[in-house]
C-alpha cells in the first residue's frame, strides 16, 4: 500500500507496528478530548444509561458523580487512563460496571463473526460477478451489473435487511428474523452487509478485469497459443487479485457503518450497537476501549491485506 | 470560443453515459427548486386526519405519517441533502487534494509523514468521530456531514498523491519549468486536468455515501431534528409504515437511487 | 478462490443442521428494554418481569397491594414504624432459606443505591425474629407500595460482593437464571422447590430488541412467542395475522409536557391552559398512536380510581379560546403569524428523547399545532437525562416525557415525588401551591379510604386547573401472543410478564 | 531443389483490409521455408494491419477479405476463430514493445516454460529444461528469475521471442522488433530473427528502419497509405529503388545524407562551457573530468549505448540536475530561458488536455513575446496553421516535434539540448526535422547538443562528436574531441 520505510516484508511489518502505536495513542486522546467537550452533564448521562429514562433523576446523578469521582481534573484523568493503557488495562464500563475487556470480548466477538461471514459472502458475490462483467466490457452482463450495483449502493442497509426478513423469515420461514444464538441467525444480517460490500467490490473487480483483459500481455498470452481459460487462470486472476485485495483494506471503513445499522435492525449483540449506547451514555472507558480495539483491528486487517498483496504481487518485493 | 470554456473546470466532451447522468441530475435539481414555485404547500404543515394518503391530484406524491405533503418535503429534502452532501464532499476533497499534491510533489519525508497520518486516520473508526461530532453539536446537520467527511478525505489524498507523484517526474512538467512557468500554472495546465475526472468521481460517490451515512445515523436515533426534511431521515420516519404505505418510504429511496445512478454515470469509472 | 468456496460450503452445511433434540420448548419473550447489569437498581424490572426475583409486597390481578415475600405488614399509629412478617418456607435459588436477616441486608443494599427508596424517610431496617422492622423519620403511608418496586427486590446474600456490587441474581421467584448475556439476552428455567405452586412453562428466554419493526417481524415469523410493546404502525397490520392474538391494556403512564412555570412566558396559568387547549389530542391519539381512546385531557387515566376526573377529550381542544387567553396576556400576532409581546417572539424549546420512539413524533405534531396558535416551538431530540438536569439548572423550558404514575401500585408515591415543595425532576418546575402541599401531607399519613379518595380528587382537580404538567396521551401496553399459548394476560402495572400462568395449548 | 518447388509455408491471395477510415489494397505473397520478407513503410502505411489480418487479431470495426493458405490448410481472411488454433503452433507473432507484452507479475523463465508446457505439450519438467535451454541460447542464463520490470529492452525482446517461438511455430511475424532499441541491441535482434528462417521457418518482418531491412535481406516490399509501391529482392530495392517514394525513402537514410556545410565562423564566446564534469548514478560513474564548450551555431553530437548518461549530461548542462564534481558556465548575457531542451517522445512534453494555440498563448503572455514571430516560424517549419486548434495527442509525432522546436525558438535560445529528438519518427520525417533544426540553429547562432544512438546520423550532421563510455569497457567516458575535429575537415 504505501511506499514503506524499507523494502520487503519486515520493513512493512515494522511500519504497521508503528502505525498501530500511533493509532492507539491518537484514538485514545481524540476520544478523551472529544468526550470531555461533549455538552450535557456526564453524571446525568451515565445515570440515564444505568437506570433508564424512567428512573434517572438528580439523586441518581449525584450518586453517580460521587461514585465515579467525575469532577476529577481532566489532566489527571487522562494520564490515569494513559497509564492504565500501557498496562493493557482498559478499565471498567461506567454504566454496567463490567470490565471493558469482557464487554468487548462478548460484543466484539459477535461483530467480528458477523463481519467475517459478511466479507466472505461478499467475496463470493462481488468479485466473480465483476470478473465476468469485466471480461466483456460494455456487454449485457456489464451494464446489468452496473445498474444492480447502483441500486444496492443507493439502498440503505436497513431497507435491504427489511426486504430480506420479509422474504426469508416471514415469507418463506427458512431463517430466523432476528436475534442470535444459532449460526442460522447470522445469515440474514451477514447477507445484508455482504450485498452492500459486493456492490462496490464487483465494480472494482470489473474495472480491474477490464484493464487486464485489454492489456498487451493478455493478448500476447493468447497469441502465444494459450487457451482463453488458461490465459484467464494464469495471467488474468493474479493481476486482478492485486487491486481487489488492496481495495478490501479500504472496504472495512464502510463495514463499520453498515454493522451499526444491521446490528440494530437484527438485534445482534455487536460492537457498533454498543458504541452508540456508550456515546449517548458518555461511558468514556467503553468508548475509548471500543475505538482502540476497532482501530488496532483495522491496522491488523490492513497488515494482513498488505501481506496478501505482497505474496500476490512479486513486484512489491523488489519495489 | 475557446476562451469561453471555464478555465478551472474542464468539461471533457461528455460521452452518452455522462449526458444521461447529467440529465438525471438536472431533473432532480429542477424538481427540487421548481416545486416551491409550483405548489405553495409548506413541508411542515400537518393534517393528522389525512395521514398516509395515496398520491392523488390534490397531493401528487401523497402524504406522510403526519399528513404532511410529501411533494414539498421531498423537494426540501433534496435541497438540504444535496447541499449538505456537497459540503461533506468539499470538506473531504479540499484537504485531501491539497495534501495529496503536496505529498506527491515534494515527496521525501513530507510524503512519509502525511502518508502515515492518512493511514492512522483511516484506522480511526469513522463512525466514532461522526457520533462524537453529532453529540458535540446536537441537532445541526453540518456537524454530522463534516464528521462523515473526516474519514473520506483519505481516499482523495491517496488518489491525488499517486497521480501527482507520477506526473511530477514526467517530461511535460520539466519542459514547462524550463519554459519559465510557475507552480500555479503547472497545477492549472498539467495537474488539475489530469486529476479532475478522478476527483469528481470520488466526489460523486462521496456525496451519495454521505446521505446514506446520515440515514444510518438516523436509524440509531442520532441527529434527529424535527421538522426538517432530510433524505436520510425521511427514510427512517417512514420505515415503520413500510407495510401500510410502501410507496411513501420508497420515494426518498428512489430519489437517492436516481442521485447515485446519475453520479455513477456522470462520474464514469470508479477510480478506486 | 476455489479454497474459499470450499470453506463456505462447509459453513453452509453447519447453518442448516440446527441441533433439534427433544428439549422442552422454550418460551421466547421479546421486549424493547436492554439488561444493563444484574443490579436490581439498574435492571431489576427485567428480573421482576421474568419472575426471577420477588419483592416484599406484590399486587393482585387489578393492581391492589397483595402479600409477596411478606405475608402481612402492620404500622404504628403515625405510620413511622412498620413491621413485615416474612413468609416461612421460601427459599432462594441457591437453596438458602429466605430469612428476615437476608431480607434486611438486601433492602439495605437497595437503600445505598439510587432508586425508589431515595424519597422515603427510612431511618433503620433491622430483623427481629421472622419480622423486618423499618423505622421512619416521619410518617409515610405509601411505604408498602414502594416496597413493591422492582429496585427493592430481595436477593440472596450470596448475590452481593463485599463492596455491595451485585454479581449474580439469586432471587426467590418461580424461575432461576440459566444464563445472562447483557445487554440483550436472559435465559431462565423453572425453580423446582419454589414456595408457590410450580408453573407449567419449564424454560423461557428474554431478548431485548430496540427496533419496533424487528419485534413485529419476529412475532409474524414465529421467532418470538410473546412480543411486548408493538409500534402503532405494525399493530394495525398484525391484527389481521391468523396465528397471533393482539392484547392491549391501558397503562398508568402518560405522555406529559413538563412546563417550567418559572419561565416569563409560562408563569401565568392562562398561558399554560392556552397551550393545552391548542393541542389536538384526538388527532395525535388516532393518527399517530393509532389508539383513539389514548387521548389524555387529564393527567391520570381511568385505571387510577379517584385520581381520574373523567373529563371528555373533545371539549379540551378550543383554539379560539386559547388565542383569546394569550391576547389578554398581551401577545399579538406579527407579520408571519408568530405571537410577539413587546418585541419578544413567543419562542420556546421542547426537549425530548428517542428511547421511546413515539416521543419525537408527538413532539413534531405539537410543533405544528402550536405553530397554528402562533408559538414557535424548537424541538431538541437528545438524551433523557437532559430533562432532569434542565430542571436542576433551570435551563429547561419545556420537556416531553412519558411519566409512569404506576411506578408503584399507589400513584401517591409518584405524585409526592413530582409535586413536592420544590417540584420534581419529572414533575412541576417553578410552581408550588400551598393548599396542594397541605393535601399531600395529609395523604401521606391518612389511612381511611373515603377520606383519601376525596383528597385524591381534590389534588387531581387542582393539577388539572394549574397545569404545571400538561397531559397529552395515555399509554397502552400491547403484546402479540402466539396462539399456541394459553392463559396470557398483561399486568397493567408492567411488574410481571405472568409467565407462571401460561401453558402450551395441547 | 530450387527455391520455387518447395511447398510454400504461407500463401496469401489478395488479402485486403477496410474499415472506418482505413483501407489496404489487395496484397498477396508466398513464403517458402527459409525465406524472409520485410514490409517497409512509415507509420500509418498499414503494415501492422496486414500482419494483424494474417494473424487474425484485427481490432473490431476492421474487416479482412481474401484467402490464406497456411501449412496446407485454406482459411478465409475474416474467419478468425479457425485460425485461432494455429496461434503458437504454426503462426508466431512477436508483439511491439515486448516489455509491455510480458506479464509484469510472472518471472521470465515461467513465461517461456508455459509455452513449452501448454502449447508444445511438454511435461512440466521437460518444459522447465527447454526454457532454461532457450534462455542459455539467448545469453540470458542468469535472467531467468527476473521480472519483466527488471529486464532491459533488448532482454525483454529476447524473452518474448523465446516465449512466442517455444510452441514450435514455423512462420514468425515480427511487428516493429527494433522499436526503441539502440544500435547494438537492434543488430542483436536482427541476428536472432534471421536464425528462424535459417532453421527452415519463414520470417515476415514489419519495420520502418531501413537498416533492419538491409541486414535481413530476402525480399522487401515498400508500403505507402496501404498501397505496395515497390517490391523485389532487398539488394535491388534498397540500393536502387525504382519508385520515387522508394527513392525518397532510401535518401532519408542518414548514411546517404550530404556531407554537412562546415561551421563558417567559430567566432564569439562559447555559449556554454563545462569544466571537469563528473557524475555517477546508482554507484556507476557515468563520466569523469569531462570538459567541453559549444560555440553559437555549433552542433555537437553525443552518442553511446542507452543508459550511459547522455540524458544525465543534458540535465547537468541545463541546470536541471547538479553534477557531482565540476562546473557549468553559461553565457552570462542570456537568461535561463536561453537554455532549452527537445524531448525524445514529443507527446510526453506537452499537456494533452489543451489546444496548441492555448499553450502558445500562455507562453506569449508569460514572457510578453511578440506574437508576430509565430507565423514566419510556422511557415519555415512547414506547419499548417490549422494544427494550432488541435490537442497534442491529435497530430503526428513529426508535426508535434517541429511544433516543439517552434515553441523553443520563440524564446531565442542560445543553447538547445536535443535528446534523440527523431528516434521515434519515420526516416523521411526524421530527415526533414533534423535539417530544419540544423538550418535554424545556424541562422540564429544557437548552440545545439544532439544526442543519438545512430552513429551515421551524427557523422553527417555534427561539427564535433563526443562518445560517452561504453558500458562494457571499464574506462569511464573519454572525450574524443580531437577525433571529431578530424571528421570536420572536408
Amino acid at each position: 500500500m504505501t511506499r514503506g520505510l524499507g523494502r520487503g516484508l519486515p520493513a512493512l511489518l515494522l511500519q504497521r507496528l508503528l502505525q498501530a502505536g500511533l493509532v492507539a495513542w491518537m484514538v485514545g486522546t481524540l476520544t478523551f478530548v472529544l468526550t470531555r467537550t461533549l455538552p450535557g452533564d456526564m453524571a446525568y448521562r451515565i445515570a440515564a444509561g444505568r437506570y433508564g429514562h424512567d428512573m434517572v433523576d438528580t439523586a441518581a446523578a449525584e450518586a453517580v458523580r460521587a461514585e465515579l469521582a467525575l469532577n476529577q481534573p481532566a489532566s489527571s484523568a487522562y494520564f490515569g487512563w494513559l497509564w492504565d493503557l500501557l498496562q493493557f488495562d482498559l478499565g471498567r464500563s461506567l454504566v454496567s460496571g463490567e470490565p471493558v475487556v469482557r464487554e468487548l470480548w462478548h460484543q466484539l466477538g459477535h461483530s467480528l463473526g458477523l463481519a467475517a461471514v459478511a466479507v466472505a459472502l461478499s467475496l463470493l458475490l462481488g468479485p466473480p460477478l465483476g470478473l465476468a462483467a469485466g471480461l466483456r466490457p460494455r456487454g449485457m452482463l456489464d451494464r446489468l451489473s452496473e445498474v444492480v450495483a447502483s441500486v444496492l449502493r443507493a439502498l440503505p442497509p436497513f431497507a435491504v435487511g427489511l426486504v430480506l426478513i420479509l422474504v426469508f423469515a416471514v415469507g418463506l420461514g427458512w431463517l430466523p428474523a432476528a436475534g442470535h444464538g444459532r449460526t442460522a441467525h447470522s445469515v440474514l444480517p451477514a447477507l445484508t452487509l455482504a450485498l452492500g460490500l459486493a456492490a462496490v467490490s464487483s465494480r472494482v473487480a470489473r474495472n480491474a478485469m477490464a484493464d487486464v483483459s485489454q492489456s498487451a500481455y493478455y493478448a500476447f498470452s493468447r497469441t502465444k497459443g494459450l487457451s482463453d481459460r488458461l490465459t484467464f487462470m494464469r495471467h488474468g486472476l493474479r493481476n486482478v487479485a492485486v487491486p481487489v485485495v488492496a481495495y478490501l483494506g479500504v472496504q472495512f471503513v464502510y463495514l463499520i457503518e453498515g454493522v451499526v445499522v444491521v446490528e440494530t435492525l437484527f438485534a445482534w449483540p455487536g460492537i457498533g450497537h454498543a458504541l452508540v449506547h456508550a456515546i449517548v451514555a458518555r461511558d468514556v472507558p467503553m468508548i475509548q476501549g471500543t475505538a482502540l480495539i476497532m482501530g488496532l483491528l483495522f491496522v491488523l486487517l490492513n497488515t494482513v491485506v498488505d501481506i496478501v498483496c505482497h505474496l500476490l504481487d512479486p513486484r512489491r518485493r523488489h519495489a | 470560443m475557446t476562451t469561453l470554456v471555464a478555465p478551472l473546470l474542464t468539461l471533457p466532451r461528455l460521452s452518452a453515459r455522462q449526458r444521461l447522468g447529467g440529465l438525471l441530475l438536472a431533473s432532480l435539481l429542477v424538481f427540487a427548486w421548481l416545486v416551491p414555485w409550483l405548489s405553495d404547500a409548506d413541508p411542515a404543515r400537518q393534517q393528522l386526519t389525512r395521514i398516509l394518503q395515496l398520491p392523488s391530484l390534490a397531493e401528487p406524491l401523497g402524504t406522510d405519517h403526519l399528513g404532511r405533503s410529501l411533494l414539498a418535503r421531498l423537494a426540501a429534502a433534496i435541497r438540504l441533502s444535496l447541499g449538505m452532501a456537497m459540503l461533506s464532499v468539499l470538506t473531504a476533497a479540499v484537504p485531501g487534494v491539497l495534501m495529496g499534491i503536496i505529498a506527491g510533489w515534494r515527496g521525501g519525508w513530507l510524503d512519509r509523514v502525511l502518508g502515515s497520518l492518512a493511514d492512522a486516520c483511516l484506522a480511526l473508526p469513522g463512525l466514532l468521530l461522526v457520533l462524537l461530532l453529532a453529540a458535540i453539536a446536537p441537532g445541526n446537520f453540518w456537524a454530522l456531514y463534516v464528521g462523515i467527511a473526516l474519514v473520506l478525505w483519505i481516499e482523495y489524498f491517496r488518489l491525488v498523491r499517486a497521480r501527482t507523484r507520477a506526473l511530477a517526474a514526467s517530461p511535460q512538467l520539466e519542459a514547462s519549468r524550463l519554459l519559465g512557468f510557475g507552480p500555479l500554472y503547472l497545477f492549472r495546465r498539467h495537474l488539475w486536468p489530469e486529476l479532475a475526472p478522478q476527483v469528481l468521481t470520488l466526489a460523486a460517490f462521496g456525496a451519495a455515501s454521505a446521505i446514506l451515512a446520515m440515514a444510518a445515523l438516523g436509524f440509531v436515533s442520532v441527529g434527529l431534528r424535527p421538522p426538517t426534511a432530510e433524505l436520510g431521515l425521511m427514510m427512517i420516519e417512514l420505515l415503520p409504515y413500510y407495510h401500510e404505505a410502501p410507496w411513501a418510504m420508497a420515494q426518498p429511496i428512489v430519489v437517492l437511487f436516481v442521485l447515485v445512478l446519475s453520479l455513477n454515470l456522470l462520474a464514469g469509472r470508479d477510480p478506486r | 478462490m476455489p479454497r474459499i468456496r470450499y470453506l463456505l460450503a462447509a459453513l453452509g452445511l453447519a447453518l442448516t443442521s440446527t441441533a433439534v433434540h427433544a428439549e422442552p420448548r422454550t418460551l421466547d419473550i421479546v421486549a424493547p428494554w436492554e439488561i444493563t447489569s444484574p443490579d436490581p437498581s439498574k435492571s431489576g424490572h427485567v428480573f421482576a418481569r421474568m419472575q426471577v426475583a420477588e419483592t416484599l409486597v406484590d399486587t393482585d390481578a387489578d393492581g391492589n397491594l397483595a402479600p409477596g415475600l411478606a405475608t402481612s405488614w402492620t404500622q404504628n399509629d403515625d405510620a413511622t414504624i412498620w413491621r413485615f412478617t416474612i413468609r416461612d418456607g421460601a427459599r432462594f435459588h441457591d437453596g438458602t432459606p429466605v430469612t428476615a436477616e437476608a431480607v434486611a441486608t438486601s433492602l439495605e443494599h437497595a437503600l445505598t443505591k439510587p432508586g425508589i427508596l431515595d424519597s422515603t424517610p427510612i431511618a433503620t431496617i433491622d430483623a427481629e425474629g421472622d419480622e423486618v422492622v423499618i423505622h421512619l423519620e416521619s410518617s409515610f403511608a405509601p411505604l408498602p407500595a414502594l416496597l413493591a418496586h422492582s429496585s427493592t427486590q430481595i436477593l440472596a446474600p450470596a448475590s452481593y460482593a463485599e463492596n455491595g456490587e451485585v454479581t449474580a441474581v439469586i432471587g426467590s421467584g418461580p424461575y432461576r437464571v440459566d444464563s445472562l448475556e447483557p445487554p440483550q439476552r436472559l435465559m431462565v428455567t423453572r425453580f423446582d422447590d419454589y414456595w408457590g405452586e410450580a408453573p407449567a412453562i419449564e424454560r423461557a428466554s428474554y431478548l431485548a430488541v430496540s427496533r419496533g419493526e424487528t419485534r413485529a417481524l419476529m412475532a409474524e415469523s414465529g421467532d418470538a412467542d410473546i412480543v411486548f410493546t408493538l409500534d402503532p404502525a405494525s399493530r394495525t397490520r398484525m391484527s389481521r395475522q391468523p396465528d397471533l392474538t393482539l392484547h392491549a391494556v391501558p397503562l398508568p403512564r402518560t405522555i406529559v409536557i413538563k412546563v417550567n412555570a418559572g419561565h416569563p412566558f409560562l408563569d401565568d396559568q392562562r398561558a399554560r391552559q392556552a397551550l393545552s387547549e391548542a393541542i389536538d389530542r384526538t388527532g395525535i391519539a388516532a393518527g399517530l398512536l393509532r389508539a383513539p381512546e389514548a387521548a389524555a385531557p387529564e393527567l391520570f387515566p381511568a385505571s387510577l380510581g379517584a385520581w381520574h376526573l373523567a373529563i371528555s377529550p373533545e371539549e379540551s381542544r378550543d383554539l379560539d379560546q386559547a388565542r383569546e387567553q394569550l391576547a389578554t396576556l398581551g401577545w399579538e400576532a406579527n407579520g408571519d403569524g408568530l405571537l410577539e409581546r413587546d418585541g419578544e417572539p413567543f419562542r420556546l424549546t421542547l426537549r425530548t428523547f428517542s428511547d421511546r420512539p413515539e416521543l419525537p413524533v408527538v413532539a413534531t405534531a405539537l410543533q405544528d399545532q402550536w405553530r397554528e396558535l402562533g408559538v414557535d416551538l424548537e424541538v431538541a431530540v437528545g438524551n433523557a437525562s437532559e430533562i432532569p438536569s434542565g430542571h436542576r439548572d433551570g435551563s429547561l423550558e419545556l420537556g416531553l416525557a412519558a411519566r409512569n404514575y404506576g411506578l408503584v401500585p399507589d400513584p401517591l408515591g409518584t405524585v409526592l415525588e413530582d409535586f413536592g415543595p420544590e417540584g420534581g425532576d419529572w414533575g412541576a418546575m417553578g410552581w408550588s401551591d400551598a393548599e396542594l402541599e397541605e393535601w399531600l401531607n395529609q395523604l401521606r399519613s391518612e389511612t381511611d379510604p373515603e377520606e383519601r379518595a376525596s383528597m385524591e380528587t381534590e389534588v387531581a382537580t387542582r393539577l388539572h386547573e394549574a397545569l404545571p404538567v400538561i397531559p397529552v396521551a395515555w399509554y397502552q401496553q400491547t403484546a402479540a401472543v402466539n396462539d399456541e399459548l394459553e392463559g396470557f394476560s398483561i399486568d397493567p402495572l408492567e411488574r410481571s410478564y405472568r409467565i407462571d400462568e401460561l401453558r402450551w395449548a395441547e | 531443389m530450387t527455391l520455387a518447388q518447395q511447398a510454400p509455408l504461407l500463401h496469401i491471395e489478395d488479402l485486403a483490409v477496410d474499415g472506418d477510415g482505413v483501407s489496404i489494397a489487395p496484397f498477396s505473397l508466398t513464403l517458402i521455408p527459409g525465406q524472409r520478407l520485410t514490409l517497409l513503410g512509415e507509420t500509418g502505411s498499414g503494415k501492422s494491419l496486414l500482419a494483424q489480418a494474417i494473424m487474425g487479431t484485427l481490432p473490431k470495426g476492421l474487416a479482412a477479405r481474401g484467402r490464406l493458405h497456411i501449412a496446407g490448410q485454406t482459411f478465409a481472411a475474416d474467419d478468425t476463430p479457425s485460425r485461432r488454433k494455429l496461434w503458437g503452433h504454426t503462426l508466431a507473432l512477436l508483439p511491439q514493445e515486448p516489455w509491455h507484452a510480458l506479464d509484469p507479475t510472472m518471472r521470465a523463465i515461467s513465461q517461456i516454460a508455459e509455452s513449452h508446457r501448454h502449447v508444445a505439450g511438454r511435461s512440466r519438467r521437460e518444459a522447465g529444461a527447454a526454457a532454461r535451454r532457450d534462455l542459455a541460447g539467448l545469453g540470458l542464463q542468469d535472467a531467468g528469475h527476473k521480472l519483466p520490470s527488471e529486464l532491459s529492452g533488448g532482454m525483454a525482446q529476447r524473452v518474448a521471442f523465446a516465449a512466442a517461438s517455444a510452441g514450435g511455430a514455423h512462420i514468425v511475424i515480427a511487428d516493429e522488433p527494433t522499436k526503441g532499441l539502440d544500435a547494438t541491441r537492434r543488430d542483436a535482434v536482427v541476428a536472432l530473427l534471421a536464425r528462424t528462417s535459417d532453421d527452415g521457418g519463414s520470417l515476415l518482418t514489419i519495420t520502418h528502419d531501413i537498416e533492419v531491412a538491409r541486414r535481413l535481406g530476402g525480399e522487401v516490399a515498400i508500403l505507402r497509405q496501404g498501397q505496395v509501391v515497390e517490391r523485389g529482392p532487398a539488394k535491388r530495392v534498397l540500393t536502387s529503388p525504382q519508385s520515387d517514394y522508394g527513392q525518397r525513402l532510401m535518401a532519408a537514410d542518414p548514411s546517404r545524407w550530404p556531407v554537412p556545410r562546415p561551421l563558417t565562423c567559430k567566432a564569439g564566446k562559447s555559449v556554454i562551457e563545462a569544466r571537469q564534469l563528473a557524475m555517477a548514478r546508482g554507484g556507476k560513474t557515468l563520466f569523469e573530468d569531462l570538459s567541453l564548450n559549444i560555440a553559437p551555431g555549433e552542433i555537437v553530437g553525443i552518442s553511446g549505448p542507452s543508459g550511459c548518461g547522455k540524458s544525465t549530461l543534458g540535465d547537468v548542462l541545463l541546470g536541471v540536475a547538479k553534477a557531482d564534481k565540476g562546473e557549468v558556465i553559461r553565457e552570462p548575457s542570456q537568461s535561463r530561458l536561453g537554455f532549452q531542451k527537445l524531448y525524445q517522445d514529443p507527446p510526453a512534453a506537452f499537456s494533452p488536455h489543451w489546444t496548441l494555440r492555448r499553450l502558445l498563448d500562455d507562453l506569449i503572455r508569460r514572457h510578453r513575446l511578440d506574437p508576430a514571430a509565430i507565423v514566419p516560424l510556422m511557415v519555415h517549419l512547414n506547419l499548417d496553421p490549422a494544427l494550432l486548434d488541435r490537442r497534442s495527442g491529435e497530430i503526428s509525432g513529426g508535426e508535434l516535434q517541429r511544433f516543439a522546436i517552434l515553441r523553443v525558438l520563440l524564446l531565442e535560445p542560445c543553447f538547445l539540448f536535443a535528446d534523440e529528438p527523431t528516434s521515434r519518427l519515420d526516416p523521411i520525417t526524421q530527415q526533414e526535422t533534423l535539417s530544419l533544426l540544423v538550418e535554424l540553429a545556424r541562422e540564429r547562432h544557437c548552440g545545439v547538443m544532439l544526442v543519438s544512438h545512430d552513429p551515421a546520423l551524427i557523422e553527417r550532421l555534427c561539427d564535433r562528436r563526443l562518445t560517452l563510455g561504453d558500458t562494457d569497457t571499464k574506462s569511464p567516458a573519454a572525450i574524443t574531441d580531437t577525433a571529431a575535429e578530424a571528421s570536420l575537415s572536408p
